[in-house]
């Protein structure tokens, strides 16, 4: 079966100047067209570093990186980016202060304008047109960060990579983007990762989750075996933890 | 750990202001005892007199210590080399077989008279003349210091050539070759000092010579201290020492007059001047004319006569003496009107009469008032470099000539000698130098006005001159050497090649009750002798 | 929210005052001609040293000038020749400061290493020896104070860079397949601009001390022109028969400066409070 | 650790040579050279041979990398070579020159730390108090006045008006005080801005709130946010050594002060060769060392700091 | 869990000039677990900085009742007295507490010593043990930025509890660790409050953790008190249409 994105033993080492951290070592991933997969792992766990690898902005050590069978690995972000959009936990800091949503929105799709697609991905997202008009320090930052999920749907990109873009909103903004990824995920089989170290937010979301520590992939399971069944130490102290945070 | 953290502050703030104290109070040392261990003044072997403790007592002058300003200070008292000797004969230290008066004519001082049979000059010291160790000066002592100048100073290389003899204890001949009128006047350069070559140890720091004062502190390039030689062959010293404080600047001088820490100093600025003639009752002011020369050199190359002769007839010389406020004397020739070889004769200002010649050579004026030919305006390119008041001359001229209708264009260079006078790229290039260096005219003559001289950029070349600086260079009576330099000053005046702007007065202010500080002579390399009195 | 908008008003205030009395300076240096009667360079002998008085505003100094016309063309001198001094240090620092920040690795080491030298050395001795060697005149002394000038600006744009550069908006740029160069040029130029910009009023107070000291020291403007440093320093002989021909271009010097460095300040209160 | 000294040595030593062939082309192409400036700095007229004998004799007629290449080997074996000036030896005169500068810097240096000091962490301390904007408008003005200016105005009241101060600084505390304020108006300017700032900075951060919030006594809490500032401020003052060596040549010509900066400026109008290029090894070695040392503190007092 | 420690009676505060809480009140009764829970810019931050004394918190009107007297207007010894000993507080950023430049031992000698107490390591000993930080005369001699950020914060609620204070003031402090450190340093704070007998009020962005510790809620929003009462209450019978939303809004396990 194909993967739509697939990923083998892959391994980054960052050195600072007195001791080299193993950020990853010989993690796989695969994700499949329509599927929602969630990374869960705590600071330091390779989470991010993962997605960056996945989307071409930091080159892995070793191992390689598919696309619909057709290897990307060590391709940088203006290759990668025909097929997958990134979308950051900074949500004002995701477009230029100078920019209104316009003009930044305009500047990610290669080919021309078209602007009744963009209305309508904006309805989806459920967003004004005249906040088209505005600048990034004048929206929320709920706002914002639906206006990047907008941007990457006008880009026409195949996967959506999401680093922990809810952590910074408040619980309700939260709430509002968690809905709108639901809702492309079924009407538009929309394929996405979304990285958090909220293991809650990721048993509503995700279909699958990967828990990943220390640069190691702990287990990958469907949501329903990782929340009731885990089978690592780890996930189990995971998800006691997350329970007794939680509702 | 908190008693540890309170101690770090503290001793951080105590040590940065212990340290601003001690080291001030240190300091003392360190400025002047660095100068001072550096130098071998205290420790030469033989220095016989033992260094007198000088009170430099702040208020008013102390009754026998003579302190004045230098504007110079070299970093050896070397009498031969360099210029050193002009400084060692102004301490009061060396002096010369002559010696430069008022009138410029040399007089005996070691030396008691100089005959010149043909090409053979006879030289006889007078008696009793001493150095200040008790050795006296013999003839042999002498020639040999003529030969070290000859050897360690470039300017002097030509003594080598002449043959020196000792005769007697007291005589002594140079045979020049050819004849060679201008000898007498050239022993009494300074650099003709004599030094007991046998008993100078350091010549840098302590030489041996025969003047009224003897070294006692020197710090090289920095202030020299001289107290009275015990036995001078000349008698008594009046001065017990004197202080030279290393003065580069004018002003620092003008301060220290003012508030009491200097008696008198020379090369006074017009500045300084203004504001001593405002209490004479508090400083006299003596003003000479010196031997230092203002003048500019017009390119005969760019400019054709007519433009050379319009241009020394709008440079008003009185004006700009007037600008410079006593610090010049308008000048005529290069040389000291009263000086027999100084008469000459220079047409007076006549705008109107320049205005004329430019026209009668096809200049018209145009529309913004200023002189063109076919076309092309009449720009003077004046070069210039910033000392001795050059500076001032320049725009003052720039100023004339722009109300009589010529444009210019001033330029500055840090150097002269490497660039406009070496290149010749100039119209009207301005120079200082000393035109009158021993009382005679030949040295002047001989850089300015002879084929291939270096001072000659500006194309000046007369047949006739060029004979008659042969007939200078061997007449030997001065009443017919003093003809001919003004024949040949005139012709360069007439064929407009210079123009004479002022004569740099030598200016000294000195207390009430101070004198003898050589302000009545023109020369610069003269200061303090034996009769140098403070009151 | 009262008092907030109250502390933003009175910056605002302040800026405008600052700002008008900055160009108040300028025009009047600007308009020297139409504002001063007498030329600054016409020397007069009979109205040497003469006391402020009616016709000489500002009396005249040792050649006759009168002072007030060389204080107005003086002032044109020496901020003109700051704003072109401090303008090109601020090009050619910006251009390299980008480069080092974006690229960084060995270009970046050398630059800023060079960078470290040129600051360390003392400025004045570097612009003596250069004003020196190069002979007098303005530009040389520009030349001189611009090796060592360009260095602040260089560091100022370099750590701006270096955060711009790691901004999402920029990696989204980078996934939009944008080049090095546009991205340099849309979005990491325009948004250094601001800070730099009010770096480079600051530097101006500091370079009109340099440029004056200069002047002072004789290597900076050639006479008879006139220029701030250059009067003060010809006119500090006759500092006690007339004072007046070295208080009043002091009094310029400081004033000016004051305000440029004031206005400085203000517009960093400004664009923090913004 | 050796290596990165002995990288940090050669790399020093590489800007050093660097440094030195730019100067010496700067010497090269420069107009004027010593020999000529001797023969005439009394005035008197020179003559063709001998301005070329004297030429010969400094050396000068030498092509430009063979001078260069011969000056380098000397300074490897340590020797400065002679002056043009007055074939005196370069070293001493250097040493001597430095020696004052080093003293009146020095002094300086630590005067206006000392006040910086004391008024910059007192102004922070008690921020919009009554001293503060004292402070700040006088750090304001300072920073405003050129040397050059305070000088001409400090000499013409206290030298003349009052004449309290003698006009010869002849090295004892009397002579001292005049150049020492001229210097040190500007830096205090300067310090007490840089002082003030990072004080301030330091109040803001968390752990003041939290030993606040522990009830722990005011001038504990005072001593821990000087002790933080610290570090910064001898990197402030390690910047300020260049620009002091630098301003100190305005003030040592003004004072007659036998500094190595008035040495520089005679040297470079009489083209001495030897002496300026000493000067600028000298400079250099001097600044980097401040710079290594400044970094050393740096890391002991904020152990946090990671060079980029 | 009758008698109230601390009254705060409709106070209003203002923090850089801008008003943040308008009237609120709120009683916090002795050796309860009180929860504060609101979002970002709710001012539940400022409150807690007011009845802790931070000065850049300007109390405008109402007063902070605390052992019988009205500690706003309180000033100087009388205060500081109070600051550590009476009412404890602990920052959210974990590298908040200490002066990262200095060893943790001094800095405990110079708490202590601020309040005429002798540093003792046994008594030490006894509060690392339940914090889990054995090592202690390691840790002692480390300096804060040497150390992790779950360490940190361990220490900072060991440095408040040494001084024994009857009420501790919490602002968010596992916001900024991570879920299993968080909740280990949860539990040990849990621990030590039974057996010091300390009240302790506790701010957090997030109810689903009051849910699970807090004997009673207060939902700041706006600067208001929306929401006040037992924590089954509040959870299950919520009143006000904000608690609504957040209970819906908030991700279930």
């Amino acid at each position: 079966m194909e993967h739509i994105l697939k990923g083998i033993n892959l391994n980054k080492t960052f050195g600072t100047k007195d001791r080299n951290i193993q950020a990853l070592k010989d993690v796989d991933f695969y994700i499949d067209e329509g599927e929602l997969l969630g990374i869960a792992g705590e600071s330091g766990s390779g989470k991010s570093t993962l997605l960056n690898v996945m989307s071409g902005l930091i080159r892995p050590d070793s191992g390689e990186l598919f696309y619909r069978e057709q290897e990307y690995t060590g391709k940088g972000p203006s290759q990668t980016g025909k097929f997958l959009q990134m979308i950051f936990q900074d949500a004002k800091n995701s477009f230029d202060p100078r920019f209104t949503m316009e003009r930044s929105l305009l500047e990610s799709r290669r080919k021309k304008t078209d602007r009744d697609a963009l209305c309508g991905i904006l309805k989806e997202v459920g967003l004004d047109e005249k906040l088209l008009k505005r600048k990034a320090s004048e929206l929320s930052g709920g706002q914002c960060q639906r206006m990047s999920i907008a941007r990457a749907l006008y880009s026409e990109a195949d996967i959506l990579l999401c680093d922990e873009i809810t952590s910074a909103l408040d619980v309700s903004s939260q709430a509002q983007v968690v809905g709108i990824l639901k809702r492309l995920n079924t009407e538009r089989k929309l394929t996405a990762v979304f990285v958090s170290h909220d293991i809650a937010l990721l048993s509503m979301l995700c279909s699958r989750i990967m828990v990943m520590k220390d640069g190691i992939e702990v287990e990958q399971g469907v949501v329903e075996d990782i929340v009731r069944r885990p089978k690592h130490e780890y996930t189990k102290l995971l998800i006691e933890s997350a329970r007794k945070q939680s509702l | 750990m908190k008693k540890r953290l309170l101690t770090l502050m503290m001793t951080a703030v105590l040590a940065l202001s212990a340290v601003a104290c001690t080291s001030a109070g240190t300091g003392n040392e360190t400025v002047t005892d660095g100068t001072e261990t550096t130098e071998a003044a205290e420790t030469s072997g033989d220095a016989t007199q033992e260094t007198v403790e000088i009170d430099e007592g702040n208020s008013g002058s102390s009754d026998k210590i003579l302190r004045t300003a230098a504007s110079f200070a070299y970093a050896s008292l070397d009498v031969h080399k360099e210029y050193y000797g002009w400084y060692t004969s102004i301490y009061g230290v060396s002096e010369t077989l002559f010696k430069m008066d008022e009138n410029m004519n040399a007089v005996p001082l070691l030396a008691e008279d100089a005959v010149a049979d043909g090409s053979v000059w006879t030289i006889t010291l007078k008696d009793g003349v001493a150095f200040s160790n008790g050795n006296p000066l013999t003839a042999d002592m002498a020639v040999r210091n003529l030969q070290r100048l000859a050897e360690v100073n470039e300017r002097f290389a030509y003594l080598a050539d002449f043959e020196m003899t000792a005769v007697d204890d007291k005589t002594f001949t140079v045979d020049t070759g050819d004849v060679y009128p201008t000898l007498r006047n050239e022993l009494a350069s300074p650099e003709f000092g004599m030094m007991d070559l046998d008993a100078t140890t350091d010549f840098d720091n302590d030489p041996i010579c025969t003047g009224p004062f003897v070294i006692s502190k020197f710090q090289p390039e920095g202030d020299v201290e001289v107290v009275r030689n015990e036995n001078y062959w000349g008698g008594d010293v009046n001065l017990a020492g004197a202080v030279f404080y290393y003065m580069q600047e004018d002003d620092p001088k003008l301060l220290a007059m003012q508030s009491g820490e200097i008696d008198c100093y020379n090369s006074v600025s017009s500045a300084a001047l203004a504001v001593y003639e405002q209490e004479p009752d508090k400083y006299n002011v003596v003003s000479i004319p010196g031997a230092r020369l203002q003048f500019y050199i017009l390119n005969e190359n760019t400019l054709d006569d007519a433009v050379r002769e319009a241009i020394n007839l709008t440079v008003d010389k009185d004006k700009i003496a007037e600008y410079l406020s006593g610090t010049v004397s308008p000048a005529v020739g290069p040389f000291n009107t009263n000086a027999a070889y100084g008469k000459v004769t220079v047409p007076a200002v006549d705008t109107a009469k320049a205005k004329e010649i430019l026209e009668a050579d096809g200049y018209m004026l145009n529309a913004d008032g200023f002189y063109e030919k076919d076309g092309e305006k009449l720009t003077i390119n004046i070069k210039y470099y910033a000392a001795r008041s050059l500076d001032t001359i320049a725009i003052l001229i720039q100023e004339q000539l722009k109300e009589v209708g010529i444009d210019s264009v001033l330029g500055v260079e840090e150097d002269p000698d490497a660039t406009y006078i070496a290149t010749g790229d100039f119209d009207l290039a301005l120079y200082c130098m000393i035109a009158d260096k021993a009382g005679d005219p030949l040295y002047f003559i001989e850089s300015t006005l002879m084929d291939g001289a270096y001072y000659d950029c500006g194309g000046f070349d007369d047949a006739h001159c060029e004979e008659l600086i042969g007939e200078l260079k061997y007449e030997t009576d001065t009443v017919k050497r003093a003809e001919l330099a003004n024949e040949i000053i005139q012709i360069a005046i007439d064929d407009n090649a210079f123009g004479y702007v002022g004569l740099f007065n030598s200016t000294t202010v000195l207390r009430p009750g101070v004198s003898g500080f050589a302000e009545t002579i023109p020369f610069d390399f003269y200061g303090i002798d034996a009769d140098t009195t403070i009151e | 929210m009262k008092k907030r908008i109250s502390r933003k008003k009175a910056v605002k205030i302040k800026l405008v005052i600052m700002a008008a009395l900055a160009l108040s300076v300028v025009f009047l240096t600007l308009f020297a001609g139409v504002i001063a009667k007498n030329d600054p360079y016409q020397t007069c002998a009979t109205s040497i040293r003469t006391a402020p008085c009616v016709d000489y505003p500002f009396g005249t100094d040792n050649l006759g000038r009168c002072i007030f016309a060389r204080v107005l063309y003086g002032g044109r001198t020496t901020i003109a020749a700051t704003f072109a001094l401090v303008f090109i240090s601020f090009a050619i620092g910006t251009v390299i400061g980008m480069v080092c920040g974006y690229y960084g690795g060995l270009i970046d080491r050398l630059l800023m290493r060079l960078a470290d030298i040129t600051l360390g050395f003392p400025q004045m001795v570097v612009a003596i020896a250069v004003a020196g060697i190069l002979g007098g005149g303005i530009k040389s002394a520009m030349i001189a104070l611009g090796i060592t000038m360009w260095v602040s600006f260089a560091r100022l744009a370099r750590s701006h860079t270096f955060s711009i550069r790691s901004a999402a908006f920029v990696q989204t740029a980078r996934f939009a397949g944008k080049n090095d160069a546009y991205i340099i040029m849309v979005h990491v130029f325009p948004n250094l601009l601001a800070p730099v910009l009010t770096n480079a009023l600051t530097q101006i107070g500091t370079t009109m001390i340099g440029l004056s000291g200069l002047s002072f020291l004789g290597l900076g403007v050639i006479p008879p022109a006139a220029e701030w440093g250059a009067m003060i320093s010809e006119a500090r002989a006759y500092i006690q028969i007339a004072p007046w021909a070295v208080i009043y271009p002091s009094v310029a010097t400081i004033i000016t400066i004051i305000i440029f460095n004031y206005l400085g300040d203000v517009i960093m209160d400004y664009r923090e409070v913004r | 650790m050796i290596r990165n000294i002995l990288k940090k040595i050669a790399e020093i030593v590489l800007i050093l040579v660097i440094l030195s062939f730019f100067v010496f082309l700067l010497l090269y192409i420069a107009p004027g050279d010593p020999a000529e400036k001797r023969l005439t700095s009394q005035g008197v007229a020179i003559t063709k041979q001998v301005l070329d004998a004297e030429r010969e004799r400094l050396g000068l007629l030498k092509p430009f990398l063979v001078r260069y290449g011969e000056w380098l080997l000397s300074v490897i074996r340590g020797d400065f070579g002679i002056s043009f000036k007055d074939d005196m030896p370069v070293a001493p005169k250097l040493y001597k020159g430095l020696l004052n500068t080093f003293f009146l810097a020095f002094t300086s240096l630590s005067v206006s730390l000392t006040v910086s000091f004391i008024l910059g962490v007192s102004s922070a301390l008690r921020k919009d108090s009554m001293l503060d904007h004292a402070v700040r408008i006088y750090s304001f003005i300072a920073n405003s006045l050129p040397n050059f200016l305070i000088s001409v105005l400090l000499m013409y009241f206290f030298c003349i008006k009052l004449n309290i101060f003698p006009v010869i600084a002849s090295g004892d505390i009397q002579g001292l005080v005049m150049p020492v304020l001229c210097l040190s108006i500007p830096m205090t300017g300067r310090f007490i801005r840089q002082i003030r700032t990072e004080v301030l900075n330091q109040m803001n951060e968390d752990y003041v709130m939290g030993m606040k919030c522990r009830g722990v006594k005011k001038h504990y809490i005072a001593l821990n946010i000087i002790r933080n500032s610290l570090g910064h401020i001898f990197t402030i003052v390690a910047i300020q050594i260049g620009t002091l060596m630098g301003g100190s040549v305005v003030i040592e010509a003004i004072f007659r002060w036998p500094g190595i900066g008035k040495l520089v400026m005679d040297s470079i109008s009489a083209r001495d060769y030897p002496v300026i290029m000493g000067f600028v090894l000298i400079m250099g070695t001097i600044y980097i060392v401040v710079n290594t040392l400044s970094d050393m503190l740096d890391k002991i007092l904020d152990p946090r700091i990671e060079k980029e | 869990m009758s008698e109230t420690i601390l009254k705060i009676q409709d106070i209003s505060l203002t923090y850089e000039e801008c008003p943040v809480v308008t009237n609120l009140s709120l009683d916090v009764k002795r050796g309860e677990l009180l929860c504060i829970v609101g979002e970002s810019g709710s001012g539940k931050s400022t409150l807690l900085r007011a009845v802790c004394g931070d000065e850049s918190v300007q109390v405008t009107e109402g007063s902070i009742i605390y052992e019988a007297c009205d500690i706003v207007g309180m000033k100087g010894a009388e205060r500081q007295k109070l600051k550590g000993t009476r009412i404890g507080y602990i920052q959210q950023n974990p590298y908040g507490a200490f002066n990262p430049l200095r060893t943790i031992e001094a800095q405990f000698r110079e708490t202590l010593k601020s309040h005429g107490k002798t540093f003792r390591r046994t008594d030490l000993r006894e509060i690392f043990g339940i914090l889990e930080l054995n090592n202690s005369d390691e840790i002692l001699r480390s300096r804060p930025y040497e150390l992790s950020g779950g360490m940190n914060q361990r220490i900072a609620i060991a440095a408040s509890f040494i001084l024994r204070p009857e009420l501790l003031l919490c602002d968010e402090i596992t916001s900024a660790l991570d879920v299993t450190t968080a909740a280990a340093v949860m539990e040990e704070l849990l621990k030590l409050k039974s057996e010091n007998g300390t009240t302790i009020v506790i701010v957090t962005h997030n109810i689903g953790q009051a849910s699970n510790i807090a004997d009673r809620i207060a939902i700041m929003y706006q600067g208001k008190i929306v929401e006040f009462g037992e924590s089954e209450k509040v959870l299950m019978q919520p009143e006000h249409e904000y608690t609504k939303k957040l209970l819906r809004d908030v991700p279930r396990l």
